[in-house]
């Protein structure tokens, strides 16, 4: 049976860092990064690969900073 | 081929209104110019020529609506009195602010508060210094007959569209309620939404598809940015002082003195004059008929020959104040009013002239 | 250089399954981080390009958090004195009734100032959607209380709390509209988790199909988190919202096709 | 010419259309005119009144206190406006209802039954029309078929039928006014 | 005894409100005010004094409010910033034409219409000619410290009960926001319902068993008392020129040129005047404290002075008219002035100064 | 002399049973022949007469025909801009807690430029009592169309009829305000016959009764002619209410003691 | 048994003859007169003695204009 | 003497509060003080700066574009107000989250590494009193008992048991600044 793997790309310097990506993945694939942006904020970031491309993050993300590839493997 | 009537100046208005294909009307009753919403929703509008016409919940409503039809291309037009256009101060503000081309009648009645529903001429301040916040200035016409109240109507849009600028007609109860012989033009056929996109790019009627998206607003938090706005309307505003300055004048060429009145008190001022002169005081009038841009130049001018100058208005005294500015100290210049709704008589004028300027 | 999971080999077009809209603009919304507005602008914004209504829809921006949404979507707006929103949907409804009009507007827009506004338009059954984003707060203006305001729930000009003795009850206005024979849609929805927002954005498109039919006023509320004026984390102020805010004003859908649902 | 006209009466007895009938005869022999109504809740239940003017030059003010006529239909409006006649002009009243009648003698007094003559014609709507009549006997200013086309232009069509009736109505006007 | 704080213009006002005894406060929140109310909120004046505060659903109602409160003689403010200003127009005229005392604090932000959150002084017509309808003055006091934000408070209700008036505080967004020290009156016990009847016999607070009731209308339907209402309004407006003209000079004595600007432009100019002088320009600055009644005669004595005199104003030039008023022509006026929420430096004032009066 | 049928013998004061009550003025009443006014002001008047209340009570008239209402009770009275009298009896109320303060509104005042004053007094709870004239038009003006106009009925402003589909349906403000937690008494009256005057009055006596226990609003609609404005008789007026007013405003008690009424 | 009497006061000065009393009334007690009072009205009179100071007459005028009395005879 | 700063930095940094507490020390020595906020939206989790004078006689404008001393505390108010001090005057930057170093040759620069240290201390919140202790020790323009002082006015009472830890930071700062 195929699995369905998914990745995600953040613009890190639109996102506020604001973590409602983060409660929102069920693969709990986002943290938030040490390190600030431009504006301050501690972005999110990847901290695994286990990202099925289900799109939560990108659907509650309130700056549209996600996007989403999901595949069949 | 035009129409010959006997309306009142409200009618008129209405109708005039309907014949330049003006695309919106939105309005509140009110002593003394219900009879323009009267008139429209009578007139079947709609069937006539497609126009919108709605007896909005406020003032402040009808007003905004205003805003939402002009912000669109569409010829708009909202009329009240007194009460009714203080409540629409801020609208006003916003339209001034945002460049939106609109059409307002203010059929004045006498304040402060709800005063009286006689007529009077004691907004003049309120809407030709910017009785709403910030700087800004609408062109402000002023009727002196019931086919003026037709005539602006058209004049007001072409003002209005030509510097994308809300334009007041300052009327009164007097102008508003009489009835007298109006001349109509034919009526002119409304633009079709086509003509209103190609006419008014800046307009709202949906995003072209090949263009940037339009924005409509009046706000801008950077504030060098709204410098640069207001800069803007200042040179607007300067640019109607050079082109847009109207006015009447009636035996000035060689009168001593002068009188400055507008709107009905004008009309009282030219039988005055006829009474003076066969008293024999060489007395002149100029009526403004754009009371902002004001026509500063020519009373500047006329200041150089006559030895005085009375200001008449229906009000305490405020037209005055820009006569004097424009005369600069030169020559007297004093001001007789009658208000609370009464309006003056021609003798009264006189007398006013002979008392105030002649043996003052 | 630390690990970034990235799988380039699957960031293919056909593997796309979600990316920003393009009826939103590139601009960086202004909204704190967290805030439910942005989520709420992309749903109308991706109903507006799913439905191919980019070039035919005039939106209007309140006074309020969002009033700079002429920023953000992108299509023709205007920006409406504080709480007349819906007069001049009214009008831009009425001279072009072919164009798509919304208002989007906040609590204290909608409820407060523009109480006569929002209850006329409803009434007159204008055929315009209205967003309105339940906050319970003035986020803009610094975290004043509201007409939507919770019991007993702080803010800068109830710092003890609301007292409904002295500053009333929070108003529902949505029960309000619904019970207007000019409203044919009145729902609550919410767009704190990836379900709510799935949900609310098709209460968003219903509400915009709706606008073909002539049916009357379309009005989705949208309750959401103001966790700048709420003084809480983002995360925190949704928890707080599911567990204040929803029990009071609960989601569902108040009335579908001009009827009341029971 | 310049005729300066007030009517005065009550809310129902069509002193705001003798004025427009007025006015429009006085526009079908190519007159300026100006028709000035008093307006707002004053006219409620009360009284109501109308400045006419017609001139052969353009009217300066359409507000005036001092009048050629004051046709006077109530004694609300005799109180008031009896004393706003010009020396030597006219004031034509219907005694109908009138308590005080008017006493100056600077000025020509003139009495039209009209209430009273209606009734007998049957129609108490024909009142202003005979009131009318009565003033053009003493003012002549416009002339008899331009009254006509004045109501022509005044009714809507509907009402055009009644025309012979008001022109009879002002026929009878003309016959019955008396000097006092 | 007085207190030493340091606070906001905003909460300087909002504190000297309670302290002046004040019965209520009704707003609605807008920057760059909304301090007020948030502080009286913060307060808690209903233990501390008494003292009333609600938040209005808008501020119509607000204004309104005012008006139903002073109406009972009870001594109550409302605050806001430039658009919710223009919204109380009606509102302002009402009270007016009705008599009433009460006070308004205008924190002005640049416009029109939505236009900017920062300082301007764009309101003047608004407030001094009269925004809303009807031939009204308010009485408009110019604050250009934190510690005149607090004084004015007590000043304003004085002079408003003195002549039955509204009192219009006439800030910006530079005075509200800025924290300096300000020092306190001690508070004033709020008037029990005794006083409040005995002190003010003409409100409504329940009709008297043996005298006649109490109307607080500003209607009237007979013209000629409202005439002689109006009159009186007049006479009342004239009294103030008279007696409540306030202003403050600097360096004017041996000054060749002067300087006239209020409220935050006003200190702006003392630097420049400092500026100025130091590079051997001889100016100095009039302050008018109150915009209406206008300094003008002291204006008109410098006048008499000078060579020229320069209006600074946050505005395209709106205060600039009554000086020139008061000049009648026998020097040079101009208008510098910096808008749309820019405030100006000392040395843009200076260079003004330079090019516009001693170089033009 | 014609027959008097006077029987000066019974003209007694005991046997008075009904004469003028002294809380109204004896100023002649500005209204029309046969118009609700009147009949809505003496009861009031008689209340407040009734409850000895005269020197504590302040009242707010309105703009519309009752704009001179200051003339006709013998109280202090206030007159408020249109629309706005809840918003100064909010004030009054708040500053004298003990005075009774009532406004007296019609329609035109309270369902349209006044509705957000209208809806926040009474979501507040503001412990006055609102007396709403419903004629369905505004009488002061001239009979233009009232939001309270019925479907199909002519007006100034809608001479061919109100058309619901462009103008909107009637409001029903009392049901609006019933659902509102800060109303305590919410019912719909009359005074076009005996029976109903008698009940109207009761109602006005348990709301000004009501004021005492500082629960919120009392708010009773009065159903009323405009005979003027209607262009009717005063009699014919009253017929036509009955049979078209009535269906649509329906007559009763809505809230009581807080509770709607089922 | 005692019958019960009444009789009623009209202002006719500030009867507007609206007739609301008339049709109010139970005994039909009350018409309209021919003649008009000072504001033009056509004023409430009484057309017989059947009066029974029931006040309905009253209790609907909306001027206020009758005072009513009651009687056992 | 009179000493014109800007603070700049992001909203949360305790800018604000830095400048109160400045200028509740000068009240404290009997100086005329100003505080100038900006405010409104452009705060919402953007940037907040606030204009602090000292002086010894009466202030006129609180709204400056030039200043004696900057003191910096993120990439954005650097790009702002670099060139806004007076040549002469003083820079003072917290390098934490700086991408363009300050580069002006006509002013004097100084860092001080207050993130940092208050991390190290372990309360974020004594940031900006590190600020300001390095500023001090640039600009001793308040005594330190004033400074003391001032906190104690400028805090609530509940918040004044965190005083000595606030005066501590002060000393950190005076430490810890660096000429760049
Ligand atoms: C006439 C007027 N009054 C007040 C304001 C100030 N103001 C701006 S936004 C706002 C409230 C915004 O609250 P809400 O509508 O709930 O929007 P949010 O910011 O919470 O999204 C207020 C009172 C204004 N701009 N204009
Ligand atoms: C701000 C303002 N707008 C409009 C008016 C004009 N106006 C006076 S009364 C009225 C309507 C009155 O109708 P309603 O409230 O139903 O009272 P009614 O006369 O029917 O008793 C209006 C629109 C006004 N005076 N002020
Ligand atoms: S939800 Fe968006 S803005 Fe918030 S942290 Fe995640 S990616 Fe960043
Ligand atoms: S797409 Fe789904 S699984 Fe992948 S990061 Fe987002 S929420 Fe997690
Ligand atoms: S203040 Fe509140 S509503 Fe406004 S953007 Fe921030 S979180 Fe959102
Ligand atoms: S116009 Fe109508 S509401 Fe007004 S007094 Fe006459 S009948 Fe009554
Ligand atoms: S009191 Fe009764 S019976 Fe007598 S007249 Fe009046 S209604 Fe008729
Ligand atoms: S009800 Fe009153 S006003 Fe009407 S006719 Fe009878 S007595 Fe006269
Ligand atoms: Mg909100
Ligand atoms: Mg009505």
């Amino acid at each position: 049976m195929a699995k369905i793997t998914g990745d995600i790309v953040i613009d890190i310097e639109k996102c506020k860092g604001c973590e409602v990506c983060n409660t929102a993945c069920p693969q709990e694939v986002i943290g938030m990064s040490k390190e600030v942006n431009s504006k301050g904020y501690n972005y999110a970031i990847k901290v695994n690969g286990n990202c099925v491309g289900c799109a939560n993050c990108a659907v509650v993300c309130p700056d549209g900073v996600i996007t989403v590839y999901r595949a069949k493997v | 081929m035009k129409e010959l009537k006997l309306m009142k100046g409200n009618e008129a208005f209405a109708e005039a209104v309907i014949r330049a294909g003006v695309d919106g009307y939105f309005g509140y009753p009110i002593t003394p110019q219900s009879e323009v919403l009267e008139y429209l929703m009578a007139q079947k509008p709609y069937e006539r020529t497609g126009m919108v016409v709605l007896q909005a919940e406020s003032e402040v409503a009808a007003i905004n609506m205003v805003y939402g039809g002009a912000a669109c291309g569409k010829k708009v037009v909202t009329s009240s009195s007194s009460p009714g256009i203080s409540l629409k101060q801020e609208g006003i503000s916003y339209i001034a602010g945002a460049e939106l081309p609109a059409l307002i009648l203010n059929v004045v009645r006498g304040g402060p508060g709800l005063g009286t529903i006689q007529p009077s001429q004691s907004d003049y301040f309120q809407s030709t210094k910017g009785g709403g916040h910030g700087d800004y200035r609408l062109i402000v016409l002023a009727p002196a007959s019931v086919q003026e109240m037709a005539d602006f109507a058209g004049l007001g849009f072409d003002l209005a569209f030509k510097y994308r600028t809300p334009v007041l007609i300052l009327s009164d109860g007097v102008i508003g309620q009489m009835m007298e012989k109006v001349e109509l033009n034919p009526q002119v056929k409304r633009r079709s939404d086509e003509e209103v996109a190609a006419e008014c790019p800046w307009a709202t009627t949906g995003r072209p598809k090949n263009g940037p998206r339009r924005i409509i607003t009046s706000l801008e938090l950077d504030s060098a940015k709204q410098e640069i706005h207001n800069m803007k309307l200042q040179a607007k505003y300067k640019e109607m002082q050079e082109n847009e300055v109207r006015f009447e004048t009636f035996d000035t060429e060689d009168a001593d003195y002068l009188l400055v009145a507008y709107g009905s008190s004008a009309r009282i001022c030219q039988k005055a004059v006829q009474i003076a002169r066969k008293k024999g005081i060489k007395v002149g009038l100029l009526r403004p008929i754009t009371l902002f841009p004001y026509p500063t130049e020519a009373i500047s001018k006329l200041a150089s020959q006559v030895k005085g100058i009375l200001s008449v208005e229906m009000s305490a005294g405020q037209m005055v104040e820009d006569v004097r500015l424009a005369v600069n100290g030169r020559v007297k210049v004093e001001h007789f009013g009658r208000y609370g709704g009464i309006v003056p008589t021609p003798d009264e004028v006189v007398k006013a002239l002979e008392t105030k300027i002649i043996g003052g | 250089m630390t690990e970034t999971f990235d799988k380039p080999e699957i960031r293919t077009p056909e593997n796309l399954v979600y990316s920003k809209t393009k009826v939103l603009t590139d601009n960086v919304l202004s909204y704190c981080p967290g805030c439910g507005h942005g989520t709420a602008h992309r749903l109308v914004a991706e109903v507006i390009d799913e439905m191919g209504i980019q070039n035919d829809t005039i939106g209007v921006a309140p006074v309020g958090c969002s009033v700079l949404a002429y920023n953000f979507f992108d299509i023709d707006m205007q920006q409406a004195a504080h709480g007349r929103a819906p007069a001049l949907a009214t009008a831009i409804k009425r001279l072009y009734p072919g164009k798509f009009v919304f208002t989007y507007q906040g609590d204290g827009d909608l409820a407060a100032i523009g109480t006569a506004e929002t209850i006329h338009a409803c009434n007159r059954g204008e055929n315009i959607v209205i967003i309105f984003i339940n906050n319970g707060i003035y986020g803009m203006t610094g975290g004043q209380m509201a007409p939507t305001t919770l019991p007993g729930m702080p803010t800068s000009t109830s710092p003890y709390g609301r007292d409904t003795h002295i500053m009333g009850n929070p108003l529902k206005m949505t029960e309000i509209v619904a019970t207007l024979p000019g409203t044919y849609m009145v729902t609550r929805q919410a767009v704190h988790t990836p379900a709510a927002v799935r949900k609310a954005k098709k209460a968003i498109r219903m509400a915009f199909e709706n606008q073909k039919l002539d049916k009357g006023v379309s009005f989705v509320e949208i309750v959401s988190n103001c966790n700048s004026g709420w003084k809480l984390s983002p995360v925190k102020a949704n928890e707080w919202m599911v567990n204040n805010m929803f029990p009071f004003y609960q989601l569902g859908d108040i009335k579908m096709n001009g009827e009341l649902v029971k | 010419m310049t005729e300066e006209i007030i009517i005065a009466g009550f809310g129902g007895q069509g002193v705001l259309s003798m004025g427009k009938i007025l006015a429009y005869s006085g526009i079908m022999q190519d007159q300026e005119v100006a028709w000035m109504p008093s307006y707002g809740p004053e006219m409620r239940g009360g009284t109501a009144n109308v400045t006419v003017i017609l001139s052969d030059e353009r009217i300066s003010s359409p507000i005036l206190n001092q009048f050629d006529t004051a046709i006077i239909l109530n004694q609300q409006s005799m109180d008031k406006f009896e004393k706003a006649v010009k020396p030597g002009g006219i004031l034509l009243y219907d005694p109908n209802g009138i308590t005080r009648h008017p006493s100056r003698t600077d000025i020509s007094i003139y009495r039209v039954q009209a209430a009273e003559a209606a009734t007998a014609m049957g129609s108490a709507k024909t009142f202003n029309m005979i009131v009318l009549g009565a003033f053009l006997k003493l003012k002549p200013i416009v002339k008899m078929e331009n009254v006509e086309k004045g109501l022509t232009k005044s009714l809507p069509a509907r009402h055009h039928k009644s025309i012979p009736m008001n022109m009879e109505a002002v026929a009878k006007g003309l016959e019955i006014v008396e000097k006092v």
